[in-house]
């Protein structure tokens, strides 16, 4: 490569670049989402470290593997499929087996996503097929959730132990870990209805993210910055998170109005379960929603209004992934629809006036 | 209110202020010059003279080779040596009259209509402009008699004056606005009554408030309107310009005419004054020579024919650290190979980009980001749009707009996985006209 | 049972094609572009409309009566076979792109499991004239927003650079597997009876 | 009794109703069609010029094409697609690709990096992308690409080459090179001039060391060679043998011969081209002897 020097380049215009890379906007993204997994290490220890770092380590040697075997150069450096591992993660419940996160890896990677051509060609969001299929396959685990213990107690002083449902530490291990599980959130919610997580309601818990849940599905706040993060830096466009989001409360809201007994209120569904990480993270990835700004906002709703029907009378007391999945399936078709208007068109009958 | 624009756009690095302090100073001639007999667009003018001719500065070397087409002329006095094909702006040979310099300056007569223009009739202004050979002098040299002569039933009610100058680096127009605005002002005047159009616009990017302000100052006593406007690429393209001043959006597949206007950039008005007043033909013309590898960074007055070495070389232009050398704007010039090539009527700038400053990534896969229809000016779909190039039929291709495409550069600068957009687009072009012409 | 329940559980919880995994062959073969997934799903929708009502008179007036319930199967068949055959005459004459379009998968309704496992659970299921209507209604409509959605990509795959060895079939099942998976989130919505 | 009578007289409706249907809904299609249809290679390689093998059947049914138009299918498709369509067909000389272009990146060193879209096409609008020659291949292999039969391969120095034996004619390749550089020449054909520039001998030279300078050698060692301007080819419609002669003749080495050479090795392999240095010298040295003593006997 030292012919590079004293060589004139040619190539058509044009010449200038603004500087942003993919690779940049990948890393960004995964930076942004630190926080959240930090706090849920916090939260859930090591269990919860164990799943991240496995997951991500899985997606990476997944990605190389698929790119080695298509003959393409290996591009685990461009962030996405750390970023896709990340995302899966968050999505898993804390002292998930690690390897149920490589057969999660292992489907949001080569499945999902090598299969289709690699980055760019999916369909569906690789991290919420990944996610999907693993609690499908493995019903089990999948809802198996620790308690967590506040205070990162549990991180630093006995990293294999957590808190039950009585507030007492014990160690984690095979024999003992229904023990120190209980149901989410949502959970009671579809089994008991909206009384038995009155006391949520508006509690700091849910907001903060003191709750049992996936790893971030716990910290709404968090996640909340984050994305606010990406939206200020222009990542993100705010049409899917708002429209997701305000179509979440909005179901909520009628429906707590009509039922107060029977449903829950909208702060309630606003930070639980996967909303807040679903809306700026899972359903604004790019490859897998639509591109026009109209086709954002119908995408949007489609997330929001699937995830309540799915909540509220589908026999998952979770949504959000199964919704992001099957608007992904939409999107072709609303990307045909949605497209706006080229140059010449909007103002014509203006310039046709103008033009006497 | 905020300032008038466009929607879509993007925010390029400007780097005009290396050389926008820089007063215009004329380049001495050089020993020979070689003159493209096509520095317009349209058909390529024939050459009058042959080896050996002793030429006047300003003599017609080249008569028009139809209506849309230009003379040309000679910017030395001297000697013919040959008329031959010579290597162009555009990189392929292209038919040109070499001559060399005598420097003696003995200029062709010339006839202007002096201060009578006022009492000229339209047909003499336009045949003044004709004769000079004046084309777009932004860039895009469309012979400008044809744009000055617009079918009957297409009224102009708005001509616009282009000063915009949203091409990152140049700032040739920028000068010239504040050296020479009389003189611009005078070719509106011109044209607008040339015509018939009662409404004046200067459209001015707000980044050059000096150039605002002198535009101001020399419009004065006139009915135009300087318009600032908002810094945002391509400010400057014509119909984003319009579609900015007047909330009129030329149709697709239009022309500006269309909606009742004419642009006409700030340097071909100065030519037309020239052209009308003196009967001067465009000699010469403003380049800007800029870029990191050029230490002094300048605004040359460079005689039509000169290579682009010379000009090089004034500023100080360093070729061992330049990766890419461009004639015009980083945005939407050509890059060269050699500096041979010749400054021409359109010829804005001549920009030296360090190797540092280009991009040898390989392409990423398209992500679908949509930064790219985001800043498309026209409101296409960059990426359908070459993905049917590539792999789709011309009739797909055309189903995506594709001619609609101006080729601004906006999505290729967006593009974080820096794929060759325009040059997927133009690929696309060339497949839709290939099979138009096929259909016959 | 209210048949805006029975709509939308042919149409989600219970989708034939991807939850009963019925009707696979049209799925896959008729997918590659919207405007045919779209005639498919109208000449289904026909089919399986006329096949379910006159399915479920002979089953009531002829079979039963006649306590020949044990022809159910074939009677089914003859009466499918035939409309499909109607159908397909009626494609070919009024629309011959379409025809062309939808090719062998046209005739192949007849043995499309789709239509028959709708007839035969109309009569498993005890359904009133009303209902077989719109439970008919139902499994179409699920069959075209299957169909749909998944034109809709493999429309867009065609500009993908799916591996060779994916090519065709092996990246549409896949497909097919991942959007079965997301209706799955569907399951308990309006619990069958 | 009862279950054959519900089934014949349900059996009977149906017909009933089919046949009714028919009669509504009749549509004619030329049986032909499906018969070739079925003979047809079904590579749907558009050599033909039709929307695939389909679409050439149509083509064939409505008298649009000739039989011998599909190359895969070669000459005994032909008869076999004639006898059906009830026509005589003329076989015709089967053919084969040719990259006419010698201009590897050592002949022919480009002037300046190229930066962008890496096919033929994109690369040819950009002005100083590819070689130093601008006639010449680009080796970025779009023809590659529109080959479905993988008979065309890329070398290491910036050419590409087809394959004779695995090429089967079809010329899809000949229209995606944006050059033109691709000629369809007779397979039996052994000698070909490998330039395709028409330009003046001396940018020929200045842009390459294997181009054809319209020097006439090589017309003067056999008549079945023809200048076209200042560019040398071979017509093909003669019959007889050239000699080795001809290709030695060429002072540029822009003659290939087939008989000693495989077009790869001419391409990619330098002892083929020393083999040719060495047999040259000797062939010229031997031509001025015989030249020579020709002169002796003359005086």
């Amino acid at each position: 490569m030292g012919q590079t020097e004293n060589k004139l380049y040619v190539s058509s215009s044009p010449h200038a670049h603004g500087g942003i890379s993919s690779s940049r906007i990948m890393w960004t993204v995964s930076a942004v989402l630190l926080p959240a997994a930090g706090w849920s290490v916090y939260l859930f220890g090591l269990s919860a470290l164990m799943v991240i770092l496995s997951t991500v380590a899985f997606c990476a040697v997944f990605e190389a593997i698929s790119q080695l075997m298509a003959k393409k150069p290996v591009s685990i450096r461009d962030g996405s499929a750390v970023l896709t591992g990340l995302i899966l993660a968050l999505t898993l419940p804390p002292g998930l087996p690690i390897w149920i996160c490589g057969v999660g890896a292992f489907v949001a990677i080569i499945v999902a996503k090598a299969v289709f051509g690699g980055l760019g060609q999916n369909p569906f969001n690789p991290a919420m097929t990944g996610r999907v299929f693993l609690l499908i396959a493995f019903p089990g685990p999948l809802t198996r959730w620790l308690v967590p213990s506040g205070t990162g107690e549990t991180l630093f002083n006995h990293p294999v132990t957590a808190y039950d449902a009585s507030g007492s530490l014990v160690e984690l291990g095979a024999n003992n870990i229904d023990a120190v599980t209980a149901a989410t959130p949502l959970g009671l919610l579809a089994e008991n209805g909206a009384h038995a997580v009155a006391a949520l309601e508006n509690s700091t818990e849910i907001f903060i993210g003191q709750i049992n849940g996936s790893l971030g599905e716990t910290s709404g706040l968090l996640i909340l910055l984050g994305g606010v993060f990406l939206l200020a830096r222009r990542i993100i466009s705010w049409h899917i998170p708002i429209s997701f989001l305000g179509s979440v409360a909005l179901f909520a809201a009628i429906t707590n109005m009509i039922d107060p007994d029977h449903f829950a209120g909208i702060t309630f569904h606003l930070f639980t379960g996967g909303v807040m990480i679903g809306a700026w993270f899972m359903a604004t990835d790019y490859v897998t929603s639509p591109m026009f700004p109209g086709g954002k906002i119908a995408f949007g709703i489609g997330c929001g209004v699937l995830t309540m029907v799915i909540r509220l009378w589908a026999g998952y007391p979770e949504g959000v992934s199964f919704a992001v999945l099957l608007m992904n399936a939409t999107v072709p078709i609303i990307d045909r629809y949605t497209r706006p208007k080229k140059f010449g068109w909007k103002r014509m009958a203006a310039a046709a006036k103008g033009g006497e | 209110m905020s300032t008038a624009t466009f929607d879509g756009g993007i925010h390029p690095r400007y780097n005009k202020d290396r050389s926008s302090a820089e007063k215009i100073r004329p380049l001495p001639a050089p020993a020979q010059v070689v003159i493209p007999l096509s520095q317009h667009i349209g058909a390529p003018a024939k050459a009058c003279v042959k080896k050996g001719d002793d030429v006047l500065m300003g003599q017609t070397i080249g008569e028009p080779g139809g209506f849309v087409s230009c003379p040309v002329h000679s910017s030395v006095s001297g000697t013919v040596l040959s008329v031959e094909p010579r290597p162009g702006a555009m990189g392929s040979p292209v038919e040109s009259v070499v001559i060399e310099n005598d420097y003696a300056e003995r200029l062709a007569p010339m006839e202007g209509l002096g201060e009578d223009w006022k009492s000229a009739t339209v047909d003499q202004i336009k045949a003044a402009i004709s004769s000079a050979g004046i084309v777009g002098m932004g860039g895009a040299t469309f012979p400008t008699h044809v744009k000055l002569s617009p079918p009957s039933d297409k009224p102009i009610d708005t001509l616009i004056l282009n000063g915009a100058e949203c091409e990152p680096y140049l700032t040739a127009d920028h000068r010239l606005m504040l050296e020479h605005s009389d003189r611009i002002v005078t070719g509106m005047k011109i044209a607008a009554m040339a015509l018939g159009a009662s409404r004046l616009i200067v459209a001015v990017e707000e980044n050059k408030p000096d150039a605002v302000e002198a535009m101001r100052k020399a419009t004065v006593s006139e009915s135009a309107d300087v318009v600032p406007l908002a810094v945002k690429y391509p400010q400057g393209a014509e119909k984003q310009t319009i579609d900015a001043c007047l909330r009129r959006q030329v149709p697709s597949g239009g022309l500006p005419m269309d909606v009742g206007v004419v642009v006409l950039n700030v340097g071909t008005a100065a030519a037309i004054a020239a052209a009308v007043i003196e009967g001067r033909p465009p000699l010469e013309r403003v380049v800007t020579v800029t870029g990191a590898a050029v230490s002094k960074p300048s605004n040359l007055l460079v005689r039509v024919g000169t290579p682009i070495g010379a000009a090089i070389e004034e500023c100080e232009g360093d070729l061992a650290r330049t990766g890419k050398l461009i004639m015009g704007g980083p945005m939407m010039g050509f890059s060269q190979f050699s500096v041979e090539p010749p400054v021409t009527k359109g010829t804005s700038g001549i920009l030296l980009l360090e190797h540092k400053e280009i991009n040898l990534r390989e392409p990423d896969p398209c992500i679908r980001c949509g930064r790219c229809l985001r800043a498309c000016p026209m409101k296409l779909v960059p990426t359908e749009i070459a993905a049917a190039a590539l792999k789709g039929t011309p009739d797909q291709i055309s189903a995506a707009d594709v001619m609609d495409c101006v080729e601004c550069g906006s999505c290729a600068h967006e593009c974080p996985s820096r794929i060759p957009l325009v040059q997927q687009i133009r690929l696309g072009k060339a497949a839709v006209n290939a099979a138009r012409q096929g259909k016959g | 049972m209210s048949v805006v329940i029975i709509v939308i559980m042919a149409m989600l919880t219970e989708n034939f094609v991807l939850s009963k995994f019925l009707g696979i062959c049209p799925f896959l073969g008729v997918s590659k572009r919207i405007s045919t997934a779209v005639g498919m799903s109208m000449a289904v929708l026909f089919v399986m409309l006329v096949a379910s009502v006159i399915t479920y008179t002979l089953q009531r007036f002829v079979l039963v009566p006649l306590e020949v319930t044990y022809l159910q199967t074939i009677v089914f068949i003859l009466v499918i076979a035939s409309t499909v055959q109607l159908t397909e005459m009626a494609v070919q004459k009024l629309s011959p792109t379409l025809y062309q379009a939808l090719g062998i998968f046209l005739p192949l309704i007849t043995t499309n499991c789709a239509v028959l496992g709708l007839a035969v659970l109309n009569i498993q299921r005890n359904y009133s004239l009303l209902e077989v209507i719109f439970h008919s209604i139902g499994a179409a409509g699920g069959f075209a927003i299957a169909l749909l959605l998944f034109a809709g990509i493999r429309e867009k795959l065609d500009w993908a650079e799916v591996p060779d060895v994916f090519k065709g079939a092996a990246v549409a099942l896949i497909t097919a597997g991942i959007l079965s998976l997301a209706f799955m989130g569907f399951s308990g919505l309006a619990p069958s009876n | 009794m009862i279950p054959m009578i519900v089934l014949c007289g349900i059996g009977l409706v149906m017909a009933s109703l089919l046949a009714v249907g028919r009669k509504a809904f009749a549509v004619e299609v030329d049986p032909r069609q499906e018969r070739i249809d079925e003979i047809l290679p079904g590579v749907n390689c558009g050599g033909c010029g039709f929307p695939g093998c389909s679409g050439f059947a149509a083509a064939l049914v409505d008298g649009k094409a000739s039989p011998t138009d599909c190359a895969p299918g070669g000459a005994d498709l032909a008869t076999e697609l004639g006898k059906i369509l009830g026509v005589e067909v003329e076989i015709t000389e089967p053919m084969v690709a040719l990259i006419a272009c010698a201009g590897t990146d050592k002949a022919s060193p480009p002037l300046a990096g190229y930066i962008g879209q890496m096919t033929c096409a994109a690369a040819h609008a950009v002005p100083g992308a590819g070689k130093a020659c601008t006639r010449g291949c680009l080796g970025l292999g779009s023809c590659i690409e529109a080959c479905k039969f993988d008979a065309i391969v890329t070398t290491s120095n910036g050419l590409v080459v087809v394959i004779p034996e695995a090429c089967i004619g079809c010329g899809a390749c000949v229209d995606a090179c944006p050059r033109g550089v691709i000629k369809m020449v007779p397979k039996k054909e052994t000698v070909h001039v490998l330039c395709v520039n028409p330009d003046k001998p001396k940018l020929v030279k200045a842009v390459c060391t294997v181009g054809c300078t319209g020097c006439k050698l090589c017309v003067k060692q056999s008549k079945r060679f023809e200048l076209d301007g200042t560019l040398a080819h071979v017509n093909h419609t003669g019959d007889e043998e050239i000699p080795e002669s001809a290709a030695l003749a060429c002072p540029q080495g822009t003659i290939l011969d087939s008989r000693k050479y495989t077009v790869a090795a001419w391409i990619a392999d330098p002892s083929a081209r020393e083999d040719y240095d060495k047999r040259s010298v000797v062939w010229k040295d031997e031509e001025k002897k015989r030249k020579a003593e020709l002169k002796k006997a003359k005086a």
